[in-house]
């Protein structure tokens, strides 16, 4: 069909490492045994969990005992936010989170609302970034947790978390800070001690680990309403069979992404870079969230103006080229993205963007095919366009 | 996130035959608006009562184009009578179903459609 | 070390299939998209995902779109416990579950009490079958749920669901009936229709599938408050992207041990037999639960007067042979087993159990080897014993 | 669950050197309950002050078991006064650090002891 296959959808999912992939395997068929158990083969999966925590610690400047386990990104998000809010509600029912949160962390805190908490959704400027002045106003003693994305899914703004997390610390006393890292984990510094942070929700399946894993760092002291209710694993933070294959993976695509950090980062930016410049010469477009290193090294949104997202990923599928759109054509309640309308656009923009996301494994080649398929699917879209 | 577009409907995205202008066309209708995410516009030319040329422009999703081209398709030959009893439901069965969530964007089709044919009466 | 390794705890987790093992390959480093996605790569892992879910649903006798899948037997109970109790309140507040449940239906139903919830734990006689006139007498229309084990997970009674759901429904116009099947699933008689099942929580690394993925059946037309936020992904009931490579080895691991169920069970049984047999001849030893087919195919759990459980399997472990206890001290509570206090042991009693789980790849040279060493083990320790 | 064995607690508990009773031994102590799991009984043999000989019999788990190894041999050679200064938490320290929650079985070993040495006292 197409010439070439170009994956550049890395936001969403990405590819296993097959370093990651290789350390799994014995833990499918021989060392197989449950983490809990006290036999030799418990034992084993007990060791590799352990490591694996100490491994993911390391990434994050944080202590082995501060890491938990989840199945992934989405309940690490439950979690810190329904965990902290049912722990802390005799101290204060107020939480505060952003307008452009993934949907994690926003339909968690919608829940939450509905069972008695009072939400507080900051804004952001048109790049993006949270309102500080905002927060300080917000903030009172009776905030029990303020929740703010690090790297932004769908426009790749970088929050400065370390900033975000004193405003907080200073101005409650009973506030948590958390933050949504999935994104931005192993693709840009996040330290929980230089940034303060007390709990950090990560994933797998975003740093090219398997699917159906996460973790939870939630630092030291800081106790939390078990989620998920069980057999005790996990101190009994979160119960369920600790999945070992799964662990292994995320730890050792930890490892790689983290120990290879400045090289990819280097690699990705330059290649997202071309792509910005490139993309912005086609007429009547914009992009989306900032420029230069604020923004996530692999992150590309941009408007085209009179064409529908939709339809723009579906020719460039088409071409072997995968990218994805906040379109509300795309999205299940057909409500353009809460994103790009937090940050001023029109619905008509909102549906009219793409989103590319890079990863280390992107070449220039691949970037050259893109540019040069791009400007015909625009023009033949645009050409189809009454408007 | 349940969505499952057909072949078919894939397919005439992907290459649609009927997207295009008439040059004094005998009728045009318009339908949806961009803030929504579909805007349809379908030019007819007619002699004789019978529907000879259909083309359409539109800004729109997958599900939106599709249905505009199967629309297009469904109408060359059709009198404006039979034309005006295409429904949403006849186009999103050609299209070999439009899964639920999509299915107002063949109803926009129909919604163009008698818009064109209102504003053909009119003449 | 030893002359073998036996392994004998698969109540607790089970050896991946190979099979199952080679088809979750390609979805690692091949087909990695996001399910959730558009563009081809996402397709892909989609239609692997409603196969996946057809697979399953046969096993049930469900319909696929009766499937959901979680990340384990842990999630699926808490989100039939959680998820039926938050969407049913208005009608009543009541549940009805029984003594020996697993951790994961109990503790979902102690936390449900501390919200406000009234639940009955039903008693069991002394092999362990549910008290059905108990329930007729504790179940009104105030009853939302009724949450019981299928096979018991320590002492391997299998329960009359048919029966069981039949009260339910008779007794109760607003009761759903879920059953926890985690242990019993491939290795009895499931049938959702049949047995008139509302919810039933199966999980992968029971039946030689990868860890870290199980699934919830949802009766058709049964509502459910969802429990994990976010995304909206399968059909907004549980959130969080698809453990593709999970689910297909799952899936996989269903259809082999469903289309082998018969033969299983027979090779099962009749290890479990002999090793009944043989071990009831030990002196001062009784068997808990029952004999025959209501007992899991693979489940021994037997008493050794005088011995402790955890010292018990420690010594079994340096044979080789790896076997696990209700024993206090192999808990993080230290409490004794409460399946094994609820069938009417006496602390001392439950302390003094050892749990044998087998699985369909155990030997007969495996079970004469366990026949061989077991007696010694057990005189070493009562001659260790001052009792 | 979060249970960690070391190497000497487990190595001690395959092969205690010291399980066994002591006939005619000079002082004998009992210490826990069968339904909580563990039992531990001492045996001491006494010369001129000093334990000669010490040995145990143990209903518990592994780290019942390990404890009472352990105790025995930290017993021997010591007098009856060094003994009694004996803790929980020397005991599980020689035996690399039990687990938390299996601290109470290094302590069960001292109270076997204490009760040993007070009937070897009312001797
Ligand atoms: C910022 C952010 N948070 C949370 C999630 C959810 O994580 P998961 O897909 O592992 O459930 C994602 C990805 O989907 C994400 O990008
Ligand atoms: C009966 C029963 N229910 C639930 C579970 C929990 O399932 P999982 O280990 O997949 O979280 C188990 C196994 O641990 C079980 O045996």
């Amino acid at each position: 069909m197409s010439e070439l296959e170009v994956y550049l959808d890395n936001g969403s999912t990405t590819k296993t490492d097959s370093e990651a992939f290789e350390k799994m395997k014995p833990y499918f068929t021989e060392k197989y045994g449950n983490p809990a158990s006290l036999h030799k083969e418990g034992k084993e999966a007990k060791k590799a969990i352990n490591k694996s925590k100490r491994i993911i610690a390391d990434t994050l400047n944080a202590d082995k005992k501060e890491i938990i386990f989840t199945s992934g990104g989405t309940e690490s998000d439950n979690l810190a936010l329904k965990g902290i809010a049912f722990e802390n509600k005799e101290k204060g029912k107020h939480i505060i989170t952003t307008k452009i949160e993934h949907d994690a962390v926003l339909k968690s805190a919608k829940w939450l609302e509905e069972q008695g908490f009072k939400i507080t959704y900051l804004d952001v400027d048109e790049e993006g970034f949270v309102d500080q002045e905002q927060l300080k106003r917000e903030i009172t003693d009776e905030t029990i947790l303020v929740s703010i994305i690090h790297g932004n899914n769908e426009i790749g703004t970088i929050q400065s978390l370390k900033e975000l997390s004193e405003i907080t610390h200073e101005h409650s006393k009973n506030a948590y800070f958390h933050t949504d890292a999935c994104q931005s984990y192993t693709k840009t510094n996040l330290d929980v001690k230089e940034q303060n942070l007390d709990l950090v929700s990560i994933n797998s399946h975003k740093i090219h680990g398997p699917k159906g894993v996460g973790a939870l760092y939630i630092k030291k002291g800081t106790e939390i309403h078990p989620w998920q209710h069980g057999g005790g694993h996990e101190k009994g933070m979160r119960s369920g069979t600790l999945n070992t294959h799964g662990v292994v993976g995320f730890a050792e695509a930890a490892k790689n992404n983290y120990e290879n950090k400045e090289k990819n980062i280097e690699k990705m930016t330059s290649l997202r870079d071309k792509l910005i410049e490139e993309i912005l010469k086609i007429e009547k477009t914009k992009l989306n969230g900032p420029k230069g290193s604020k923004r996530l090294p692999n992150n590309i949104n941009i408007c085209f103006n009179n064409i529908e997202g939709e339809a723009l990923s579906g020719y460039l599928n088409r071409k072997g080229i995968y990218a994805s759109t906040g379109s509300a054509c795309s999205s299940l309640d057909l409500e353009p993205s809460h994103v790009l309308t937090a940050i001023g656009l029109t619905k008509q923009e909102a549906n009219s963007c793409l989103r590319i996301t890079l990863s280390k494994y992107n070449t220039k080649e691949e970037i050259n095919y893109v540019l040069k398929e791009l400007p015909d699917v625009v023009k033949r879209l645009r050409d189809m366009s009454p408007l | 996130m349940d969505k499952e577009y057909s072949e078919e409907t894939i397919d005439r995205f992907q290459d649609p035959e009927y997207s295009g202008e008439i040059e004094n066309a005998d009728a045009v209708g318009k339908a949806g608006n961009p803030s929504c995410g579909d805007v349809l516009k379908v030019f007819l030319k007619i002699e004789d009562n019978v529907i000879k040329k259909a083309r359409f422009k539109t800004y729109g999703c997958i599900a939106a184009i599709a249905s505009s081209d199967e629309l297009c398709e469904m109408l060359e030959g059709k009198t404006v009578e039979e034309a005006r009893k295409i429904t949403g439901k006849d186009i999103s069965q050609e299209l070999g179903e439009l899964p639920p969530v999509k299915y107002h964007c063949s109803v926009l089709g129909t919604e163009a459609l008698k818009d064109a044919l209102d504003n053909y009466k009119e003449e």
